[in-house]
């Protein structure tokens, strides 16, 4: 492939990387849920550039389901459903912004290093994808582990899932992609639907001790 | 082998006839040094023939274990009494137990009279029998260090070559031996409830330990029990003499004159130990029951001291 | 042919066991059960008998059964055959004596299908000759011995002690596995044969050592790990404590000796000091801590943990003579440990089976509320006795006879070349004196008390004389203590093979010696003839009856007992035990137990009674279990906090556990 | 192979049987036809399984029969077997009481199946990538039946699973995708790069750089479905909320095949020289589990709660007999695998049944079980003992072979094992004897049980540990060559 393929591919995969830090920063859920369709659309860009580069057409479908599933669906139906089921705004996190930034700072830095061990035998797309990815992975996570709140943690889940998308399509020539990309997208509406379904507000980090008690069924 | 046999019956009916008389003469010579007149020599086996005549008064929870008991003990001690050379080394039966077994023979004795004290079902009776076995447990560990550190010099735990050893030059003079004489007279005051550790001559209930384990007995009974207190006194000091002054004990085989010279000894050294014990008893007093551990815990560790030093080096 | 057997009859008795699982209710259970028993252990019994009396070569055999690319390796030899004698004669009279004990059982279904799988287990474990097996019947052993603790399930006590009992047990089997993992190396030999092949080096052999003391004195119940002895032997039915503490205590020494005499190579010389120094301890706080005691079955187990001492002191004293090549010795070493293995395990049982009788008579095993009872039971009394006298070491009978052996290899210890042990084995024989000395007062306490006095509750009062079975079993080791006591020679000669395969040597033949006395070495050194004292002790002592009588009076009053003019005193003035033992507490007791006593008299005037309170701790259980217990019970409470964390903490102990790894991989060369 | 002119392929038919079978459940009403359905499904499946023995399929892209997994599948089908014989009773008691309506047994049923199906594909996927999909179905279903009973507690349980299982999906599927990364410049593009046989084949020039990352974060994902501490935490919870069957099925089949995951790629690991050994890694994570759970059985009051966390505490083992490696700890770790699945379902066949009987799963609430119900009572007591490692029980040899070939090659690990053990051991039977000892407590009802599954399991497990029939032997000891 040539130069400028490669650049483009890495541009895309770097502001994958770049806009989780943005979701990282947010500390509002509308914002929050704005920024996600973001992350999914740069996603969905980068997907169909691997498409392009790689001409494996069955890419697309990915993109596709990125594009609409993920930037558009999704995001909505969340805003509706922080109507509907009165989640307040305010996101409280566990750590603050500024160590959070570092932390992820820290895990870019760590995935960087770990990829950087790959023999340059593979080919540097898939080396600077990886590492991306892995990136885009680790910052998902720590969002997770931040956030008290169910949807902040539901919207790192799915860029941890747009990190493992960004890496199966940069494996080249990798099969079952799309089937892959399918089954997350119903994992996810499975998360979504049991937000819904279960009415779970701040279940993911229940602060309320009575609740775990009555939950774990164990302490008496 | 006729002849051994004999000497075997004259030395069993020797310390029989002579145990009464030893403590007829350790209670005399303790009234003449107090200044009194004393009873007669004799007057133990008045005592004890009188007992014999009397009826016995059993008490109601008295059981069969009771009556048997006197005989037990009296066996037990004469059998012992019987094995320990006196007047001449190696017995016709005297291999048939040795030093220790001849211990353990006093302790089974001691076992069933300490029975016999709680079979009534009196106070005073377990008092005697708790004591007796506390002063036990402490005497008879003590009297075996000390026949380990006989055994250890004579190379042997039968009375008779240990008899014949100490009589030989090759003995010397060792520290081990010194401790262990030291200790085993005072196993012996314990072992036969002499002053200090018990007083024979008490009837204080709350002080005597003895006296007060045999309380119910009468008659035959006591009269055994009496017997066979006086036959262990008189073992002890035989087993002392044999051990520490083994002079003139008649040879195995040896002749007439010999065995009279024996018997001539070991009464003279008897006299003499009787003596001293006299005189001991009466320049000393009682001491608390509770100092008893302490004396016997001395004893103790005198005993386990000559062992240790046989053990580490030959010379001691 | 002897092994078959043996094998057999293991397999007859799993068979009965799932016979009772079945027959569970059934009114004859009892019988068929204990009955079957009776008759299998009697053959093995025999069999075993003529194996190790005509010194028979040994015998092995292998099933494919157990570890499959193994197999499992069965082997007889004079050790085997020794030890399987011993379980046999335990099983056999235990058996005898069930047939009338378990009568009174409450919940027969409860202990009738256990009772024949511990019997085959602990077969089982004696004719082992692989690691798997014998663990296999270990293990086997203690679990049906747990079941039959806890057959009486509702007393909270009897669960709690099997509870103890199952954890040590499984301790002591995995420090076994330990030691035969060492022993078998890498390549997993697991059989003995290959283990012999392949000796380790003195260093692991001494691991391996530690590990079997471990092991199985945690069975044995070795001092500090004797902590589950006294609870659990009381706790079971009492044919199985006298099982458990005559027999499979046993079957501990045998595993020890199995692996340290046979598989751990040539000893060095201080092996041993551990061993002395651990059996020394045992004895004497064996014998202390029944002194304490108050109740019956409480205080026999306590004497199991001292008397296990003594059987140690004797193998600690043949090991160290066999380290320095002195056979001979070596041999009579191992002969007092080995022949007071067989004693005790003839007079515990018969001790146990006594309380057993006055339980099942009374429905007591606390001595403060019995007394008197060999006026209402005095077959038992009489058979009592003698048990107690002989466990006292009290000549002509057997306990005194492997003691006396054991003194005469102390007496043997300068010729150790090593200080070390010429400066312990004096001490350790000073110990063994003492303790010999407390057992004699200890059973004092414990006949004096239960049997001797008058009755202290009207339990005691009721009491009957015990069934027929249960007497004939009791009649029948009675007997064998006195055998055992007056003929020590034949025993000791029928022990020559055991010495022959162990040490590689034997004790002087004693069978042709003038009156069957027994001489360890030379007539000259030492000798000593049971035969004779007792014929002695029977003449004289006839002989002054007889004379008296006929000389003297033989006529008897009975009147009141002497009271210092306070008529009629209650029982309650009685000697109890523990005001029997307070000398003896308040020597020992004091350091050793903390043992305090706290008088509160009223002042004059006041008619409220005296009271005395004593209070005693127990050492090891303080200062090693309990703080154990509080550890892991400390830890359980750190790590449970774990349970109750949220999903985002649990999310983020994932994540932490990535970042770890991943670091670990960024530094990873 | 071919019967009279029909050709007829075993594997197949282990996984069309379910798939079929969850068809009919989702429509058919009645509640005795589908449970009698649900275990013809499961009868025929077993069959299917056990005539791999005679012809087994040669490997085709996507589905591989071979050694390994053979013993997997068996196990899988049979205990699948019994299982859906106990859920028969049980589930008809559920009915009774009325906590279970029959849309829900339906759907309960319908869902068996699919997990059924989902956990044969996982084992037959010659393809990382389907196995993947299929260990992912498995977790849907399984959260799907662990929230069946719609309590909050159930419902907590199910969410947590849910979502601890998703994050671990999604760790190794990133794992996936990096072993195919490391395949593809070796095997070249395309579906060879996920193939196992090319892969294990081809292992050795992989970019082990690549393969570590991989296995870090397949140990992660799969380690999660197994219930390595600390990836445990829905574990517990999920056994103890969802309906008995379940819980017998997540402990004693979802486990091991996300195990048997695990297994694969340390194969594919253990191929290359210049990879990292994951021998160490697996020791250290079991160790961990089995000391951490031992410890957690000490806290326990539900019944459910105390044998998940023996569950853990046993994948600990296993995955470190794994670990250690070599023929003998290979062979007692699959040994013990097999004998853990078998007893721990049997064991909650039991609770099950108890917790029926009880009308409760605090263990304050029931006592003295062994007088109540003796059957019920020594059966679980018969349990314990088994998973304690006691003889004359199977694990008792498994635990045995651990040990013993641990301690001559590294003591120390050794005697952490032991201690874990020997903890744990104590936990358990802490609990056991307020269960099924000391004064009754709770209702004593007559229990309408059926015991055949579990006495079948129990009976099997006591047969391995005194005697293994040779051809399993030799099978066992051939996959424990093939595992290094």
């Amino acid at each position: 492939m040539n130069g400028i393929d490669f650049d483009i591919a890495h541009l895309l995969a770097g502001s994958l990387v770049l806009v989780s830090f943005l979701e990282l920063y947010q500390d509002r859920l509308y914002a929050l849920l704005n920024i996600y369709a973001l992350h999914a659309l740069v996603l969905a860009a980068s997907v169909a550039w691997q498409a392009f580069i790689q001409d494996a057409p069955h890419l697309y479908v990915t993109a596709a389901i990125a594009l609409v599933f993920k930037a558009i669906v999704i995001p909505v139906t969340l805003h509706r459903m922080i109507v509907r089921l009165g989640i307040h705004r305010e996101i409280e996190q566990v750590v603050g912004v500024g160590p959070a930034m570092l932390a992820g700072m820290g895990l870019v830095a760590l995935s960087m290093v770990v990829m950087l061990r790959v023999t340059h035998g593979a080919d540097p797309l898939a080396r600077e994808d990886l590492a991306f990815a892995l990136a885009v992975v680790l910052l998902g996570l720590l969002m997770m582990v931040t956030r008290r709140n169910a949807v902040s943690q539901v919207v790192g889940f799915m860029s941890l899932e747009n990190g493992l998308v960004l890496a199966a399509t940069g494996a080249k020539g990798m099969p079952l992609v799309v089937e892959i990309s399918v089954a997350f997208s119903i994992l996810i509406a499975f998360i979504v639907i049991g937000i819904f379904l279960f009415r779970i507000r701040e279940r993911f980090d229940t602060v309320d001790v009575q609740v775990i008690d009555r939950f774990r069924g164990e302490r008496r | 082998m006729i002849r051994d046999l004999i000497i075997q019956c004259v030395q069993m009916l020797l310390v029989l006839a002579l145990a009464p008389l030893f403590t007829g003469f350790v209670r005399k010579v303790k009234a003449r040094l107090l200044y009194r007149q004393g009873a007669p020599l004799i007057q133990p086996y008045r005592d004890l023939a009188r007992l014999m005549r009397k009826d016995v008064v059993l008490a109601e929870s008295a059981s069969w274990l009771f009556r048997v008991i006197p005989y037990l003990v009296f066996a037990a001690t004469w059998v012992a009494a019987a094995l320990v050379p006196t007047f001449r080394t190696d017995l016709l039966f005297s291999w048939s137990a040795d030093l220790i077994a001849i211990t353990a023979l006093l302790g089974s004795a001691r076992f069933f009279l300490a029975l016999a004290g709680l079979d009534v079902g009196t106070s005073f009776g377990g008092i005697g029998s708790s004591r007796e076995v506390m002063i036990a447990s402490l005497a008879e560990p003590a009297m075996i260090m000390i026949v380990f550190t006989l055994a250890l010099i004579a190379g042997s735990t039968q009375l008779s070559t240990m008899a014949e050893f100490m009589a030989s030059p090759a003995v010397g003079l060792r520290v081990s031996l010194g401790l262990a004489l030291i200790a085993v007279v005072m196993v012996a005051l314990a072992e036969n409830g002499r002053i200090p550790v018990d007083n024979p001559a008490t009837h204080l209930e709350l002080t005597m330990v003895h006296e007060a384990m045999v309380l119910e007995y009468s008659g035959r009974h006591l009269a055994l029990i009496e017997l066979s207190a006086a036959l262990k006194l008189i073992l002890y000091f035989s087993v002392i003499a044999c051990l520490f002054a083994p002079w003139h004990l008649a040879p195995a085989g040896a002749a007439l004159p010999a065995l009279a010279v024996g018997i001539a000894a070991y009464i003279g050294k008897l006299a003499v130990g009787g003596f001293l014990l006299a005189l001991f008893e009466t320049s000393i007093a009682k001491m608390r029951v509770f100092r008893v551990p302490e004396f016997l815990g001395a004893a103790l560790m005198l005993g386990l001291l000559a062992t240790l030093l046989r053990f580490v080096s030959e010379s001691f | 042919m002897t092994l078959t057997i043996a094998l057999a009859g293991t397999a007859a008795l799993f068979a009965l066991a799932a016979l009772a699982v079945v027959l569970a209710g059934a009114a004859a259970a009892t019988r068929i059960v204990y009955g079957a028993c009776t008759i299998v252990t009697a053959v093995s019994l025999v069999a075993a008998a003529a194996h190790l009396l005509n010194a028979a070569a040994p015998l092995s055999l292998t099933l494919p059964l157990g570890v499959p690319w193994l197999g499992a390796h069965f082997r007889l030899d004079a050790l085997s055959a020794f030890f399987l004698i011993v379980v046999d004669l335990g099983a056999l009279c235990a058996s005898v004596f069930a047939l009338g004990y378990a009568e009174h059982e409450t919940a027969p279904q409860r202990v009738l299908p256990f009772y024949p799988a511990f019997l085959a287990a602990m077969t089982l474990v004696v004719l082992a000759d692989d690691a798997y097996t014998f663990l296999f019947g270990w293990e086997f052993m203690s679990l049906t011995s747990w079941a039959l603790v806890v057959s009486h399930h509702r007393v909270p006590e009897n669960v709690r002690a099997g509870y103890v009992y199952l954890i040590m047990a499984s301790f002591g089997t995995l420090a076994l596995l330990l030691g035969f993992g060492l022993l078998a190396g890498p390549g997993g030999l697991y059989s003995f044969e290959a283990m012999r092949g392949a000796p380790p080096s003195a260093t692991l052999g001494a691991l391996a050592l530690v590990l079997a003391l471990i092991g199985a004195g945690s069975k044995a119940g070795i001092v500090p790990l004797h902590v589950w002895l006294p609870l659990a032997h009381p706790a079971a039915p009492s044919h199985v404590s006298a099982l458990m503490s005559g027999v499979m205590t046993k079957v501990a020494v045998y595993g020890f000796m199995r692996i340290v005499f046979d598989l751990a190579g040539a000893p060095a010389w201080w092996w041993s000091i551990m061993v002395l120094a651990l059996a020394g301890a045992t004895t004497v706080m064996g014998v202390l801590y029944a002194l304490m005691q108050h109740d019956l079955k409480r205080l026999l187990a306590y004497h199991t943990v001292e008397n296990i001492g003594i059987i140690f002191i004797g193998l600690g004293l043949a090991l160290a003579f066999k380290a320095h090549g002195l056979l001979f010795t070596a041999a009579l070493a191992l002969t007092a440990a080995l022949f007071h293995v067989l004693n005790h395990s003839l007079f515990k049982s018969l001790l146990f089976f006594g309380a057993g009788a006055v339980l099942t008579a009374t429905g007591e095993r606390d001595m403060e509320h019995l007394g008197g009872l060999i006026h209402r039971m005095p077959q038992t009394a009489f058979v009592f006795l003698v048990g107690c006298a002989a466990i006292a070491a009290l000549p002509p009978l057997n306990g005194f006879a492997s003691e006396w052996l054991t003194f005469q290899a102390i007496l043997l210890s300068p010729q150790l070349p090593s200080w070390g042990l010429r400066i312990l084995v004096p001490a350790v024989g000073a110990l063994l004196a003492l303790a010999a000395a407390l057992a004699a007062a200890c059973f004092v306490k414990a006949y004096g008390v239960t049997f001797l006095g008058r009755p202290r509750t009207p339990a005691a009062q009721r009491a009957a004389e015990t069934d027929r079975y249960s007497l004939a079993a009791m009649i029948l080791l009675a007997v064998l203590c006195l055998i055992a006591g007056i003929l020590p020679g034949l025993f000791i000669d029928a022990l020559a093979p055991v010495n022959a395969a162990l040490i590689g040597a034997r004790m002087p033949a004693q069978i042709g010696t003038q009156w069957l006395a027994i001489v360890p070495i030379a007539a000259s050194r030492s000798s000593y003839d049971g035969l004779l004292v007792f014929l002695f002790m029977v003449m004289s002592g006839a002989l002054a009856a007889a004379a008296i009588h006929r000389l003297a009076s033989d006529r008897l009053r009975r009147a009141p007992a002497w009271d210092c003019g306070y008529p009629d005193l209650s029982p309650a003035t009685q000697y109890t035990a523990m005001s029997f033992a307070q000398p003896i507490r308040r020597v020992f007791g004091t350091a050793l137990f903390h043992a305090r006593e706290t008088v509160e008299m009223p002042p004059p005037g006041d008619t409220r009674p005296a009271r005395l309170k004593v209070e005693m701790r127990d050492p090891i259980w303080d200062f090693i279990y309990a703080p154990l217990a509080a550890g892991i019970g400390a830890a359980a409470d750190r790590l449970n906090r774990l349970q109750f964390l949220t999903i985002r903490q649990f999310l983020s102990l994932v994540f932490s556990a990535l970042v770890i790894l991943l670091l670990v991989l960024a530094i990873w060369s | 192979m071919t019967i009279d002119g029909v050709t007829f392929n075993p594997l197949a038919g282990v996984l069309a049987v379910p798939v079929v079978a969850a068809a009919l459940l989702a429509v058919l009403p009645d509640y005795r036809a589908t449970a009698r359905l649900n275990v013809v499904a499961t009868t025929l499946t077993l069959l299917c399984a056990l005539s791999l023995f005679f012809g087994r399929p040669q490997p085709t892209p996507y589905l591989l029969v071979d050694d390994l997994n053979g013993t997997f599948i068996v196990l899988t089908t049979f205990v699948g077997f019994t299982t859906s014989i106990f859920s028969a009773s049980y589930i008809g008691h559920e009915l009774e009481t009325g906590r279970l309506t029959p849309p829900f047994v339906r759907f309960y049923h319908a869902m068996y199946q699919v997990l059924m199906f989902a956990m044969n594909l996982a084992l037959v996927a010659n393809n990382i990538g389907l196995m993947w999909v299929a260990i992912e179905l498995a977790t849907l279903t399984t959260v799907l039946m662990v929230g069946i009973y719609r309590t909050h507690e159930a419902l907590e349980a199910a969410w947590k699973y849910f979502i601890l299982g998703s994050v671990g999906i999604a760790l190794a599927l990133f794992g996936t995708i990096l072993v195919y990364m490391a395949a593809r410049p070796v095997v070249g593009e395309g579906l060879d790069a996920m193939v196992w046989t090319v892969l294990v084949r081809r292992a050795g020039d992989f970019d082990p750089a690549l393969l570590d990352l991989a296995f870090v974060f397949l140990l992660l994902g799969y380690g999660t479905k197994v219930g390595l501490a600390p990836l445990h935490a829905w574990l517990p919870d999920a056994h103890a909320e969802g309906p008995t069957p379940i819980s017998a099925v997540l402990s004693g089949l979802l486990l091991n095949v996300a195990l048997y995951a695990l297994l694969r790629f340390k194969m594919l690991l253990a191929a290359n020289a210049a990879a990292l050994a994951p021998g160490p890694l697996m020791v250290t994570l079991g160790l961990l589990s089995l000391v951490f759970a031992a410890f957690m059985l000490y806290r326990r009051r539900d019944i459910k709660r105390l044998f998940a966390y023996s569950s853990i505490e046993h994948m600990g083992i296993i995955t470190f007999a794994f670990g250690m490696g070599g023929p003998i700890a290979n062979f007692a770790g699959l040994l013990h695998m097999t004998m853990h699945s078998l007893t721990k379902s049997a064991i909650f066949f039991a609770v099950g049944h108890v917790a029926q009987v009880k009308g409760t799963q605090r263990i304050a609430d029931m006592g003295g079980l062994t007088e109540t119900h003796p059957v019920l009572g020594w059966g679980l007591i018969l349990g314990v003992v088994a998973i304690a490692g006691l003889p004359p029980l199977g694990i008792f040899m498994s635990e045995f072979l651990v040990v013993s070939s641990t301690f001559a090659r590294a003591p120390l690990l050794a005697i952490i094992l032991v201690f874990g053990i020997l903890v744990a051991l104590a936990g358990l039977f802490l609990r056991l004897n307020s269960i099924a000892f000391g004064e009754p407590r709770g209702p004593s009802a007559k229990a309408q049980a059926s015991y055949v599954p579990m006495f079948t399991h129990l009976a099997l497990v006591l047969a391995a540990g005194i005697y293994m029939p040779p051809a399993l032997v030799a099978w066992f000891q051939n996959v424990a060559g093939l595992l290094g």
